[in-house]
């Protein structure tokens, strides 16, 4: 109890976390509940697979990274870490620089998408289940052979650059936009068409024995993030000033707004089709583990929402 | 006049000593059974054919050789390893330490015995540089050495030591005539004061004469003892004298003519 | 290193004592228990821990390894990565070999090349990346480049720093025989900085696999040709850490393999036969 | 590398010469001829493609450079990245000396430490990263791990070799003289062997730069103060190339300062000052 | 008996040289005004104390120091680097190539000028290998060899080239008396058979006598000219004559005698 340590990663995505480093809500909430000496440590980690081992070593007790780490770590554990909280909806483009390429039908072998860990990252599970959907059951590895590893800030430089082999990109907030500003880039499809909705693509998760031993802190950390997340919903232009100078970020603070500010983008700590990736990775083999409904791998305190 | 004198203790004792290398080819033997003995002040000289062995001898007394058979005990103890009591001038050239100065070089042995104070120290480094000619240098660093400024440098830090047994392995093979008979007169001289024991290689049989009590005789290799000679009466005096031109020729005779081991004793 | 290491050991009667010296003595069997001694203390030290998703036992990996391998196909990565490491070796040594050379005829560019050395040493290989993206595309090309900047810079400069402490009286009597340009640097140079381009090989192999296997880490692989990187990546994303490690235990390996056979053969034909070490 | 490098050059009467000369035998303003070749290179080729999210003009990145020194604190961030670097620096070199030393009185010690080293030195240091976790958690602690790993080995190979070179001679002077242990590592293998150990120092600063960039990125921060690599993390992240430039500048000046001050100037009072090295 | 002779052209000619050496120190001056001339088939011996600069003056003539003043001439032409025309036999132990065995390091300079089959090098290289008593270590390398046995390869090495200007820098000071009178006849014959010119440093005045033609004579440190002698009179055949002995004594008396130059050369 009292001491907490939160990782987080790169990008807007991960404002709710910035609000309350911000304006120190876990501290608020704990003295709500009690809890007087609370100790917020902040660890920026990149890459699911270093978070999850962090994670795993009681190096940090809240762990910020996309679904697919998660039911891995979900699914290889047994279950012994759950989801504490969604951290937003948040649509991931396909987005490309070929004008001939209007549907994933049109990819040849020489056109390379290019999406952080190849085969395992959330993008390229979005990609596996669009190719599902477009190609019919069976064929989710269909673009496997187009796909290239490169992290965000590179394919995206690379596709604007409209130098290299990589004429598509599966990409993340802030970089799809940013691409997309290039009147040369065109979006393929959304994840949320891919899914049929909102999706949630980044979860907070914890393990369930450090819930148990310090009950109040998560409450407290949970409580905090609630708030958050309602005061971006609430206060979006003070929401991305806030981004700019918790990160001190060069961005122009009207462009982190507008992501804010997207009618596709939500602040919400609910999870949105999370279930659809933990039947997809059941399915394809990819988790062992069989989930049979999103309640089985979060925490009771988002059961009574209206998650998915 | 075989040198056996079993009055006097031994200061250090060869007993049948061989020697061999490993090599990929196979093993060679340096050395073959080879005996002397030296007590006390006594100045050992070994002369013998170049490759017969004599460095390897002076390694293995110095401990540095195992022996392949045969024991070598210094004042009675069995050589185990190296040691500040047997100081070495190696043949060498590259035996000073190129990252100290030819000073630093000299002081470097009484540093490590430590029993003098810096000044000490300093002062008889420069004595003893002064000797052997090197005043102009002593800051210099060995690489900017002459091959024979080198040696005479290692000359003075095997000197500058108070060693009681000293091993010299052709110390004054690159040194002028003139510089060679000094630096001779000043080992005898400081073998007179101090009293050491000394093993001397040479090719030359007259510094072998003048600066040894005792010769003893290498065969080509492996080295085989061909004699022992005791010239301990010969001195500095004797120089050009036709009694040290005698025996130097006896001794060349005795090197490099072919007869077999017993005749040489027997003619000795 | 003993003070008597020139000499053969004095002879010694009993047989338990000849044992001792055999164990002592023979490199393989002494590499052998140093082994082994390693993987016990992993092995306690994994036990003891408990944590088999961070940090598997010896005999997990093991286990995980001859899985990896028979069903796998890990010896394939495993070649398909060494495949590409050696050409980049091969490259890396090549070019700074003839640079080195290069730098030997004239002072202006051994400035340069010094320069060169101590501007690109310090940078990360992944800094790169986007340069190599776009003058050489994806794929083996820019993994190439990426693996000769790791592996030329530290190379180079071993056979520059062997090439200066060549002795003057080598060098002399190289030029002295009419050597110059390339057959000098064949000549002389390079056998007489051998045990310094030797080192500076060894070092360049071991660079050549980090940076190889934390290049298919970050970039550059698409999923059909995996390399050993690509296996250790899929696997840790997947938190398979005992095929993680593995996959590490095959770099080292094959570490061990070329460091105890490849190069102790040639250091023991050249350098140690020569007398130029030890 | 002139064969007449020992004596004076002849005297010539002209002052074009003299200049040429002055020109070509001072380091200093041929360092700085050759950086402005490179520099000069940089732009032309940036110019040339014109790519400036991949690629960036050198004038472009030293304007980033300006800006982020003068407004982003990036001498602090830098000096917070050497810090740890340097520790982490001394604390390899420091437990190489030792092991290496305890290798020259054992045989076993060595055979371990040669083993060690060929199986550490090929493992990428982001392996470790989760064992380091393990043990020491996030932070600076296990960054310095990371480091001390990626450091180490090729620095303690290094060493071992320049110990195997060193002149028979010389060693035997050392024992005769009654040095063992650690006076003998100090007073004659480590002067005799240090040649190799500058290089092993040069080789250890480039790949404790190289690993912290790429530990920095992955581990980030876990206070407010980022260090160099956060920086470029950070501004890769929201694709300013040319700040991500300026930063492996910083990387590139450090480089070159340390190299071309420091370790010159070591050199010179050592082993160029004692012949041991040209 | 000044060595003058404008009528032979020179095959090197050393003419007011001065050499000096860039220390952090300051420069010293090793080399001060020596000019010396050798014709075709002349055998020029310097001899000078140690230290006075004769391995200087040989490195000049061979190409690798540059004069500081002063001009060398081969065949009358400015040296401006080694070459294999101008053979040097190195004062240094280590001059042979380590990583060549002894035959190897005799048969490399032929390959070098590659002028002969493999067969002829191989023929050659061990004529000359017996000549100079190696041949129990022909495929031995050089750290297995005796500090002789090391200077006799670096001589074969130089004899087997046929080199019409040979440069010695004390070859035979590590040879024992037997070996070195073999030697300095295997020289005197190969010189007599293939007429080379030869610039030779010895400490030992005898030496220097039977071997040269021709003697120039060094002053202490920074090496000056005191004098130049034509010995050419004597020969093999004067070993131990009253003629050659008082003739050492002179060349001893002048070397290291103070007396000025000028009288020197009256004297001569
Ligand atoms: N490291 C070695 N490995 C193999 N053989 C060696 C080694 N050192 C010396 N030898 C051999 O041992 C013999 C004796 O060598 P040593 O150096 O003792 O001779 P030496 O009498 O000192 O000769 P010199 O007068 O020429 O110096 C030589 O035949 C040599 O070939
Ligand atoms: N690399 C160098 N740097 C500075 N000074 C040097 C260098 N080499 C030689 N010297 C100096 O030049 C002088 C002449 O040296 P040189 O080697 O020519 O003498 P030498 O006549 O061959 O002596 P020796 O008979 O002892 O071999 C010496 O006083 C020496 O100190
Ligand atoms: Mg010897
Ligand atoms: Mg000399």
């Amino acid at each position: 109890e009292g001491l907490i340590r939160i990782s987080q990663q790169f990008g807007t995505l991960y404002l709710p976390l910035h609000v309350i480093r911000d304006q120190n809500l876990i501290e608020k909430h704990a003295k709500a509940l009690g809890l007087d000496d609370v100790k917020v440590e902040w660890a920026q980690l990149s890459g699911g697979d270093a978070i999850n081992a962090a994670l795993l070593s009681g190096s940090i007790d809240i762990a910020a990274a996309g679904i697919g780490p998660f039911l891995t770590l979900w699914g290889r554990t047994d279950g012994a870490v759950k989801i504490v909280a969604g951290l937003a909806n948040q649509p991931n483009y396909l987005i490309t620089s070929n004008p001939d390429l209007k549907t994933l039908k049109d990819f040849k072998p020489t056109d390379k998408i290019a999406l952080p860990a190849v085969g395992v990252s959330v993008q390229a599970r979005i990609l596996q289940m669009a190719a599902e959907k477009e190609f019919g059951p069976g064929n989710q590895g269909k673009l496997d052979n187009n796909t290239i590893s490169l992290p965000h800030p590179d394919a995206t430089a690379a596709l604007l650059s409209g130098s290299t082999e990589i004429t598509s990109h599966l990409s993340n907030t802030p970089f799809q936009e940013q691409a997309l500003k290039d009147p040369k880039i065109h979006k393929i499809f959304s994840s949320y068409d891919v899914l049929g909705g909102p999706v949630t693509p980044t979860y907070l998760y914890a393990t369930t024995e450090w819930r148990d031993e310090n009950p109040k802190t998560f409450q407290a950390f949970f409580e905090a993030l609630k708030e958050a997340s309602a005061w971006i919903e609430a206060n979006k232009k003070a929401a991305a000033e806030t981004y700019v100078r918790v990160e001190k970020s060069k961005l122009d603070p009207a462009f982190i707004q507008s992501l804010i500010e997207s009618p596709d983008s939500k602040f919400t700590v609910v999870p949105s089709r999370s279930f659809a990736f933990a039947d997809f990775l059941y399915r394809t083999g990819a988790i062992k583990k069989k989930a049979d409904s999103w309640k089985d791998y979060t925490f009771d305190e988002l059961h009574g929402e209206n998650g998915s | 006049m075989l040198a056996r004198d079993p009055v006097l203790p031994a200061v250090f004792e060869v007993d049948r000593l061989t020697l061999e290398y490993r090599t990929p080819a196979g093993v060679v033997r340096a050395v073959d059974d080879v005996s002397f003995r030296a007590a006390e002040g006594e100045r050992l000289v070994l002369l013998g054919p170049s490759g017969c062995g004599k460095s390897s001898i002076l390694k293995a007394v110095a401990g540095f050789l195992k022996p392949a058979s045969g024991a070598i005990r210094v004042r009675g103890r069995e050589v185990k390893g190296p040691g500040p009591d047997r100081i070495v001038v190696f043949q060498e050239f590259d035996q000073l330490l190129p990252w100290k100065t030819v000073r630093q070089n000299v002081e470097f042995p009484l540093r490590m015995a430590s029993r003098l104070s810096k000044v000490e120290i300093r002062e008889r480094s420069e004595i003893i540089l002064k000797k052997v000619g090197l005043e102009r240098v002593l800051d210099g660093y060995p690489h900017t050495l002459s091959g024979g400024m080198k040696q005479r440098a290692a000359i003075a830090r095997a000197m500058v030591t108070d060693a009681d047994v000293l091993l010299m392995d052709e110390p004054f093979a690159a040194l002028d005539a003139l510089t060679r008979t000094q630096l001779q007169g000043e080992l005898l001289d400081l073998a007179e004061e101090l009293g050491f024991t000394l093993l001397f290689v040479t090719h030359s049989i007259e510094e072998a004469i003048l600066i040894g009590t005792k010769l003893h005789l290498l065969s080509p290799h492996p080295g085989r003892t061909i004699t022992s000679l005791d010239t301990s009466e010969f001195g500095r005096g004797d120089l050009g004298s036709a009694r040290l031109e005698a025996l130097s020729r006896e001794v060349h005779d005795l090197l490099f003519t072919k007869r077999t081991d017993s005749k040489a004793v027997q003619h000795v | 290193m003993s003070d008597l290491s020139l000499g053969r050991p004095a002879e010694k009667s009993r047989a338990a004592v000849r044992l001792r010296d055999f164990v002592f003595t023979s490199a393989i069997i002494r590499k052998i228990l140093v082994l082994a001694l390693l993987a016990l203390i992993w092995e306690l030290a994994a036990r003891y821990m408990n944590k088999p998703i961070l940090f598997p036992t010896f005999t997990a990996t093991m286990a995980a390894l001859w899985e990896a391998v028979t069903t796998e196909n890990l010896l394939q990565s495993s070649w398909a990565s060494l495949f590409v490491l050696l050409k980049g070796y091969v490259i890396s040594i090549v070019l700074a070999l003839v640079f080195v050379s290069l730098a030997v005829v004239s002072g202006f560019v051994r400035e340069l090349l010094q320069t060169l050395i101590s501007m690109f040493n310090p940078l990360p290989a992944i800094a790169l990346l986007p340069v190599a993206m776009l003058w050489f595309g994806l794929g083996e090309k820019s993994l190439l480049v990426v693996l000769v900047h790791a592996v030329m810079w530290p190379f180079a400069l071993a056979t520059l720093t062997g090439f200066e402490s060549v002795p003057e009286t080598q060098r002399l009597v190289g030029r002295n025989y009419g050597l110059r340009g390339p057959s000098y640097v064949v000549r002389i140079l390079i056998p007489a900085a051998l045990p310094s381009i030797l080192y500076g090989m060894k070092i360049a192999w071991a660079f050549a696999w980090r940076t190889l296997i934390a290049a298919e880490l970050v970039f550059g692989v698409s999923s059909s040709s995996g390399g050993l990187g690509w296996f250790i990546f899929r696997n840790r994303n997947e938190l398979f850490t005992d095929k993680v490690f593995a996959g590490l235990a095959m770099v080292i390996i094959i570490g061990l393999l070329v460091e105890g056979v490849i190069f102790r053969v040639i250091e023991n034909v050249t350098v140690r036969r020569w007398g130029m070490q030890r």
